[in-house]
């Protein structure tokens, strides 16, 4: 439990140092209109995030969460082009995010291939598949109607909808997370598997709703996402898994299944989220960007290793009194 | 120790049930080699311009690099590893090349500071996973960006051109006829590697670390050192690449190689290397990059876009690793 | 199948102003008749796609490659292979390093581009001001020379103060964020120049979702379908662009005259482009096509249906 | 009879199991009776684990009844196999680590509360509830990784009793667990054996299963060989049903020439493990090393094998004095370690047999560091030959084979690289009766031909058939030391557990 806390007290320090150094350059950067605006932009991130910690969890990854968020933007936008209404459009998005996950899901339950080869492979065929819906043409924001764009940045409350929908769901996970034997057995199958089917539950099953879970948040994600930046195309998000991941990892999540928390998936998201908004910012070279987010991710590597080092057993009596 | 019989001696038992040849002809290269002999005469069919050794020896750039790099992973992620900058170590060796080519160095040079920054990066990359322990596929996500990250602060929207006519050698220059500078590295690196992982003690080694990394400790392996040394090998084979791909453009920019890395990983898993560490073997990689040169080259005559190649190859990965897994499940029913 | 085949190469699949291009590339093969163009390029804009599908083409020995450059100097021993296979080279739009190819269209010429960007900024800003550029990748042919070519003549509008240049890699997310970034790290900024179609996008929504529509000045090279919309909400009072269907067509036609072979690519000479007149090779051998078309709210419904 | 007037709640009939290779379960019967404890006898390897998991639902039979109450059904899951009213502590701990004792307890059929979700505080004082009844002494909220091994056990035995169950299974279940702990089990089935569950109760060790057990079932090679009362049979019955044989002895302890010094370790202290360790190990020697469970006497000897540094103290082999940094030095000093954790720590599962028992020797079988097969399978062959290993083939992954015979190979693998000194962490735990005796017998051998041994152990008639010499520990300090006529159970476990420290007791 403390090892849990110091983990991510250490994350939400380096948030803070990071704003402050950010601050100490440029100070509107935190302003709360502008820190609104970086979760705002960094709510694809949350949600992705979010829906990636399911399924590394449970021992899985996927690669294909940016993949599936780009077809079903795209299938939004094409369905907002036909005139279906935005309410409709949303559980389409969901629901077809869903089934993307699910096909990924399947292939790893039932036949047992690693999530790597299967979400490799899918990655590459959902983004295809974008090309063959459409010939590769880009839908424009002059194609869209008001509605379908409007959604998401419309004010409520001082917060875009967007980073709304993304603090819902925040708060949605934690509860799935720790008080659900859906979000227990997440834990559980990647604490430990073999364990697991001796309680009862199905690792397959269980890595089958991660899936499921990921890709229905990418879906809503892939709307929001072309709502938000007003075009979609085949390439929209390209790379975005790694970065999924790396906020993950960041963010404390074991890259072998069983621990982490929502606060952390979080906070790791946050974490990258102002780093991409700042350095435009501060006015860094942008050339310097790649090479700094690189280096973030590292030392917060090294960070969670540190925290989570396995210390010796405690035998001795003196020993344990001195912890 | 003496040959004193201790307990009743046990009964004999064979060392094989099933012969290596029977064993042969029932595993997943037999399979591979199949597909690859099924997709050259499909190509063959399809296109007139498939059959000419010209065209055969063009296409062989479309895996040769790729390839090279896929051996050295395939031995990485037997032991149960992965390093996924090995794109971003192309972009920064070539920079590095660049850099001394603009202080107006040889051929000589270029290549060894080119084998030179490979070995670094994977020393990088080694000493964060075999001496911190850090986990490789989130620590090589990381140097991903700091490799090529290097390269854009370096080169920021330039570029290095002018390579001496004799580096040009490596990516474009043939040896015989219409075998290639890159075909032949490719080859001697696939015996190369093959020797070493199947017929050698340190491949034997890699595989129980693959198996078992906590055993293989408590076996008297040096894990660690192990591991380092496979990642150094990662970087090496990235350095030879990044040469064979510079002296190919005759150019770098930091964009260079982007995406190599999870091509290079589909080679690997698609010639049948566990991505669970511990099985397959460098005849798979081989016969693997020689089907996604066959089918990318036989898409292209036919003017298919990438993107459709890409669902082709991303399908073929999926669907030849689940077909005979979908098999012995229908059988079982 | 004697038909003649020039491959038209571009960036990558997918992109309106290419697909545009593509329309007058058809155009002039039904126009000069027997001519089947191949219409390809990689699915992402790098030189390694590029190279790809030219060693396909190469490889079904067409007789004309028209490309459109991901990068100027990658795509040059490749290039040059093909030459040596017979096949006739030319560049257009985004060009190559001369040894690379016989000679290179210019949609329009790059001082005239660098000046019109620079002259549409200004032309809004009656009184001055902060302007910013938008760029594409760093590593674009064109973008950095039409950047350099305004930098040149910036003088010529004291006014103006370019204050910096940032890049969105024509990825319309990065874009936005970047356009983002520039509106606050300066507030007093009255425009931002982009010359590419999908940086001026990008920048016009990041300008009007920041509620500055009016304050800051979005204009560039863009497509006038895509643009539309901004020029109405007056997040962009103008922008340019040539129009790319002339410039498909015109490639197509000067490969076919060199595939030919009535036609020598040669600085001075002259090659005809069917409707749109003839264009005269420099000593670099590069040849531009038109001058750049001015596009704001007065015409643009009537091209906003055509590209 | 009384039999006759019984009605067993779970009878198993015709149940057949086979893995790649293997016949598990061929035709097994078996019948458990309520407020009885049923044991299951039989080698390593026999199959009792495997019906553990057929009737727990971790397993589908390929053929046979399971009929509860007369009535046939069928386990597809183990939450099926709960909701029948069957629950077991399984051999393996199959536990989180990441989870707190109390979602440990419950994970699976956790209480609800509104909307459905999870009530945590009922589930933490039912979790307290369970621990009490055992006896156990431990906050439901620590996370598991926080505890020893033999706490994780008492935790697995928290969770079998959460369901509420008719039949307990209960395979190996002291195996890891001390004195005290082991009497309070035995409190436990006879509550529960009150309470008229059916129990099935599975042991190497004859002595509880003649205190505990009421009848008895023998599985031999995967087959049902007969059952009956323990009232009325003898263990020497009992093992000749078990093996097909008699088995004269288990402690074939023969007398040592003990030589000159071969390990001399000085004062090897460990920040949080142990301190001040000092001993020294001849020749011809078996050094017994005995303590409670969790004593931190692995700790040591992983250190001795390089798994560790000492943060102080020195150690000898023979004359030279050497620092031993990894195991590959260890190997190099020829010292070896066979460890108690086999399945992870012991065999390399995924490799053959072969393959495994050449690792460390692979720099014999070589030439110039290529591989050379023939040489490999000349060393596999006779190692394994020696041990009696029972496998189908050399080639032949080592996970495939049962625990007692995975042993084998660990032994085998580093008898092939000649050592000076050979460390056996629990060298036959989960081990049956008759390779006990062949493990037992063998390391008689080697001490006889000079080999100096270390055998750590917890079952004290072990310790005391076979060493020389016994080193306690306690607490990770060296308790006391006893030779000859000192050896006595009485002298080991009171210094064992720290009553009346005599001798070296009072180090710190
Ligand atoms: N998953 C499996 N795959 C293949 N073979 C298996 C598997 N599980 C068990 N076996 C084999 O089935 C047989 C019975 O094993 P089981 O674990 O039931 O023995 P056991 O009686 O519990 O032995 P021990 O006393 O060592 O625990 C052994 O030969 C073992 O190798
Ligand atoms: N809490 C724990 N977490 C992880 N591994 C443990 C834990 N407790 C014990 N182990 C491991 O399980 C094995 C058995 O531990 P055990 O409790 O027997 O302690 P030990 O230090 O080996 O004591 P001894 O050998 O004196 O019994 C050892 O390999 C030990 O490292
Ligand atoms: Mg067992
Ligand atoms: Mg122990």
């Amino acid at each position: 439990m403390s090892l849990l806390k110091s983990r991510e007290a250490i994350l939400a320090l380096a948030i803070v140092a990071l704003l402050a150094v950010i601050a100490s350059r440029f100070p509107a950067f935190i302003t709360p209109r502008n820190l609104a605006g970086v979760l705002t932009d960094t709510s694809p991130l949350i949600l992705l995030a979010l829906g990636q910690m399911a399924v590394i969890l449970t021992k899985c990854i996927d690669l294909s969460v940016a993949a599936n968020l780009a077809l079903c933007g795209m299938i939004a936008a094409l369905m907002d082009g036909m005139g279906v209404p935005l309410p409709l459009i949303l559980l389409a998005v969901i629901a077809l995010g869903a089934g993307l996950g699910a096909v990924n899901g399947l292939l790893v339950w039932r036949l047992g291939i690693p999530s790597i080869v299967v979400t490799l492979g899918t990655m590459t065929i959902y983004r295809g598949a974008i090309f063959l819906l459409t010939g590769g043409a880009w839908i424009n924001a002059h194609q869209m109607s008001d509605a379908f764009k409007a959604f998401p940045r419309t004010v409520v409350a001082g917060l875009p909808v967007m980073a709304w929908i993304a603090i819902a769901i925040v708060a949605g996970f934690a509860l799935l997370m720790l008080r659900t034997p859906l979000g227990r057995a997440f834990y559980a199958v990647g604490g430990n598997p073999h364990a697991a089917v001796y309680t009862g539950i199905s690792v397959g099953r269980t890595q089958f709703a991660a899936f499921v879970l990921a890709g229905a948040l990418a879906g809503l994600t892939g709307y929001l996402w072309v709502a938000r930046y007003a075009v979609a195309y085949v390439d929209i998000a390209g790379g975005f898994e790694l970065d999924v991941v790396a906020a993950c990892v960041i963010g404390g999540i074991a890259i072998a299944g069983g621990a982490g928390s929502v606060v952390g998936a979080v906070m790791g998201a946050l974490f990258l989220g102002i780093i991409k908004n700042a350095l435009p910012v501060v006015g860094i070279s942008p050339f310097w960007q790649m090479a700094i987010s690189g280096s973030a991710i590292l030392i917060a590597i090294a960070f969670n290793a540190r925290a989570n080092r396995e210390a010796g057993r405690i035998i001795l009596k003196q020993a344990e009194h001195r912890t | 120790m003496t040959d004193a019989t201790v307990t009743p001696t046990g009964r004999q038992i064979p060392d094989r049930l099933v012969s290596p040849l029977a064993r042969a002809l029932k595993s997943w290269e037999m399979l591979l080699l199949i597909v690859a002999a099924a997709i050259f005469i499909a190509n063959s069919l399809a296109s007139p311009y498939f059959l000419d050794p010209w065209n055969l020896s063009d296409a062989t750039f479309n895996f040769t690099e790729k390839a090279m790099i896929a051996f050295a992973m395939a031995m990485l992620i037997v032991a149960g590893e992965i390093d996924l900058s090995v794109g971003s170590a192309i972009a920064l060796c070539s920079t590095v090349m660049g850099l001394a080519m603009a202080a107006g160095a040889g051929t000589p040079v270029l290549v060894l500071l080119g084998l030179g920054t490979g070995l670094a990066c994977g020393a990088f990359n080694g000493l964060l996973v075999a001496r911190f322990g850090l986990p490789s596929i989130v620590v090589t996500i990381g140097t991903m960006s700091l490799f090529r990250g290097i390269s854009y602060i370096v080169l920021g929207d330039s570029a290095f051109t002018g390579y001496p006519a004799s580096f040009a050698w490596f990516g474009q220059g043939y040896v015989f006829w219409v075998i290639t500078v890159e075909l032949v590295i490719f080859a001697i690196a696939a015996v190369i590697f093959g020797i070493v992982l199947h017929r050698t003690n340190f491949g034997r080694m890699v595989y129980a670390i693959g198996n078992n990394a906590t055993a293989a400790r408590f076996s008297g392996i040096r894990v660690e050192r192990v591991k380092f040394i496979l990642f150094l090998l990662t970087g090496l084979m990235s350095g030879i690449a990044a040469i064979c791909l510079t002296s190919r453009l005759g150019s770098t920019r930091p964009s260079i190689a982007t995406g190599f890395e999870l091509e290079v990983v589909t080679i690997v898993v698609l010639g049948g290397i566990s991505i669970l560490g511990g099985s397959g073997s460098i005849p798979g990689v081989v016969i693997a990059a020689l089907v996604m040169g066959l089918v990318t080259f036989g898409l292209g005559l036919l003017n298919v876009p990438g993107i459709v190649m890409s669902i082709i190859v991303g399908g073929l990965l999926i669907g030849v690793i689940a077909l005979p897994r979908l098999w012995t499940m229908i059988r079982r029913r | 199948q004697d038909d003649m085949r020039i491959a038209l190469v571009v960036k990558a699949l997918g992109i309106g102003f290419f697909e545009a291009a593509n329309k007058g590339a058809q155009e002039a093969a039904a126009e000069l008749g027997g001519v089947e163009v191949i219409y390809t390029g990689p699915t992402d804009t790098t030189a390694e796609g590029q190279i790809e599908v030219i060693n396909s083409l190469i490889a079904q020995r067409v007789d004309a490659i028209a490309v459109s450059a991901n990068d100027t100097d990658a795509l040059v021993p490749t290039l040059k292979k093909a030459m040596d296979r017979g096949i006739t080279v030319i560049s257009w739009d985004s060009g190559v390093a001369p040894e690379g190819r016989l000679m290179q269209l210019n949609p329009s010429s790059s001082p005239l581009i660098g000046n019109m960007i620079i002259k549409l900024a200004a032309d809004n800003l009656p009184e001055g001001g902060e302007v910013a550029v938008l760029s594409a990748t760093t590593t674009s042919t064109n973008q950095n020379t039409w950047i350099e070519e305004m930098n040149k003549v910036a003088g010529n509008y004291p006014n103006v103060k370019v204050v910096g240049t940032v890049y969105g890699d024509d990825l319309a997310d990065k874009s936005y964020r970047e356009a983002q970034g520039l509106m606050q790290t300066y507030p007093d900024l009255k425009a931002i120049i982009a010359p590419t179609s999908v940086g001026i996008v990008a920048a016009a929504q990041a300008v009007t979702d920041a509620g500055k529509v009016g304050q800051v000045n979005v204009t560039g090279l863009g497509l006038p379908s895509e643009m539309a919309g901004h020029v109405k909400s007056g997040a962009s009072k103008s922008f340019a662009i040539w129009n790319p269907i002339d410039l498909g067509y015109s490639a197509t036609m000067i490969a076919y005259h060199l595939a030919k072979g009535d036609a020598k690519a040669e600085p001075g000479a002259t090659i005809s482009i069917g409707r749109m007149g003839e264009v005269t090779l420099d000593d670099n051998t590069e040849a531009a096509m038109a001058d750049p078309f001015v596009y704001d709210a007065s015409n643009i419904d009537a091209f906003s249906s055509i590209f | 009879m009384l039999a006759e007037t019984e009605r067993p709640v779970l009878s198993l009939r015709g149940i057949v199991k086979t893995f790649p290779g293997v016949r598990a379960l061929d035709g097994v019967q078996m019948d458990l009776f309520p407020g009885q404890v049923t044991a299951l006898i039989g080698e390593n390897g026999a199959g009792k684990s495997t019906i553990v998991k057929v009737l727990t639902g971790i397993y589908q039979p390929d053929e046979g009844q399971i009929t509860v109450d007369g009535a046939e059904t069928q386990f597809p899951t183990a939450q099926a196999a709960g909701d029948a009213g069957v629950t077991a502590i399984h051999q393996e701990t199959v536990l989180f680590d990441e989870m707190t004792v109390a979602e440990n307890i419950f994970i699976g059929h956790a209480p609800r509360g509104r909307f459905g979700l999870i009530d945590r505080k009922a589930m933490q004082d039912r979790a307290r509830e369970i621990l009490a009844s055992i006896g156990a002494d431990l906050n439901p909220a620590t996370r598991l990784r926080d505890l020893g091994i033999a706490s994780k056990h008492l935790v697995a035995i928290a969770r079998a009793l959460s369901i509420d169950a008719r039949v307990v299974i209960m395979d190996e279940p002291t195996a890891a667990l001390s004195h005290k702990e082991i009497a309070e089990l035995y409190e436990l089935v006879e509550k529960l054996k009150h309470q008229g569950k059916a129990i099935l109760f599975i042991s190497h060790k004859f002595d509880e299963i003649f205190r505990i057990a009421d009848r008895w079932t023998v599985f031999r090679d995967g087959q049902f060989v007969g059952e009956g009362r323990m009232a009325g049979t003898s263990e020497s019955e009992l093992v000749k049903l078990m093996v097909g044989r008699a088995v004269d002895q288990i402690y074939p302890k023969r007398p040592a020439r003990i030589g000159k010094p071969a390990l001399t370790v000085a004062g090897y202290c460990h920040p949080t493990e142990f301190d001040e360790i000092t001993f020294t190990l001849h020749e011809g020697e078996i050094l017994g090393f005995y303590g409670l469970v969790g004593a931190g006497r692995s700790e040591v000897m992983q250190a001795l094998f390089g798994i560790t540094q000492p943060s102080k103290g020195a150690c000898r082999i023979g004359e030279d004095v050497r620092v031993i940094r990894s195991t590959a030095q260890a190997v190099e000093a020829g010292i070896v370690y066979v460890p108690e954790d086999r399945g992870r720590q012991g065999v390399v599962k995924g490799l053959p047999i072969f393959q495994n028992v050449t690792l460390p020797s692979l720099r014999q079988t070589s030439r110039n560091g290529f591989l050379r097969l023939a040489e490999e399978f000349a060393l596999a062959r006779e190692y394994t030959q020696r041990l009696d290993l029972r496998a189908a083939s050399l080639d032949q992954d080592v996970g495939l084979l049962s625990g007692g015979n995975q042993q084998k190979v660990v032994i085998a693998k580093w008898l092939a690289t000649r050592p000076r000194v050979i460390i056996l962490d629990e060298p036959t735990k989960g081990i049956d009766i008759g390779s006990k005796a062949a493990v037992h017998d063998f390391m008689s051998e080697l001490a006889a031909q000079g080999l100096a041994v270390i055998m750590v152990s917890s079952e004290i008639p072990e310790v005391l058939g076979m060493s020389d010499r016994v080193i306690v520990m306690r607490e990770g300090r060296i308790a006391a030391e006893f030779e000859g006529e000192a050896m006595t159970p009485e002298n080991l476990v009171r210094a064992a557990v720290g009553i009346g420290a005599q001798e070296r007791g009072e180090a710190a």
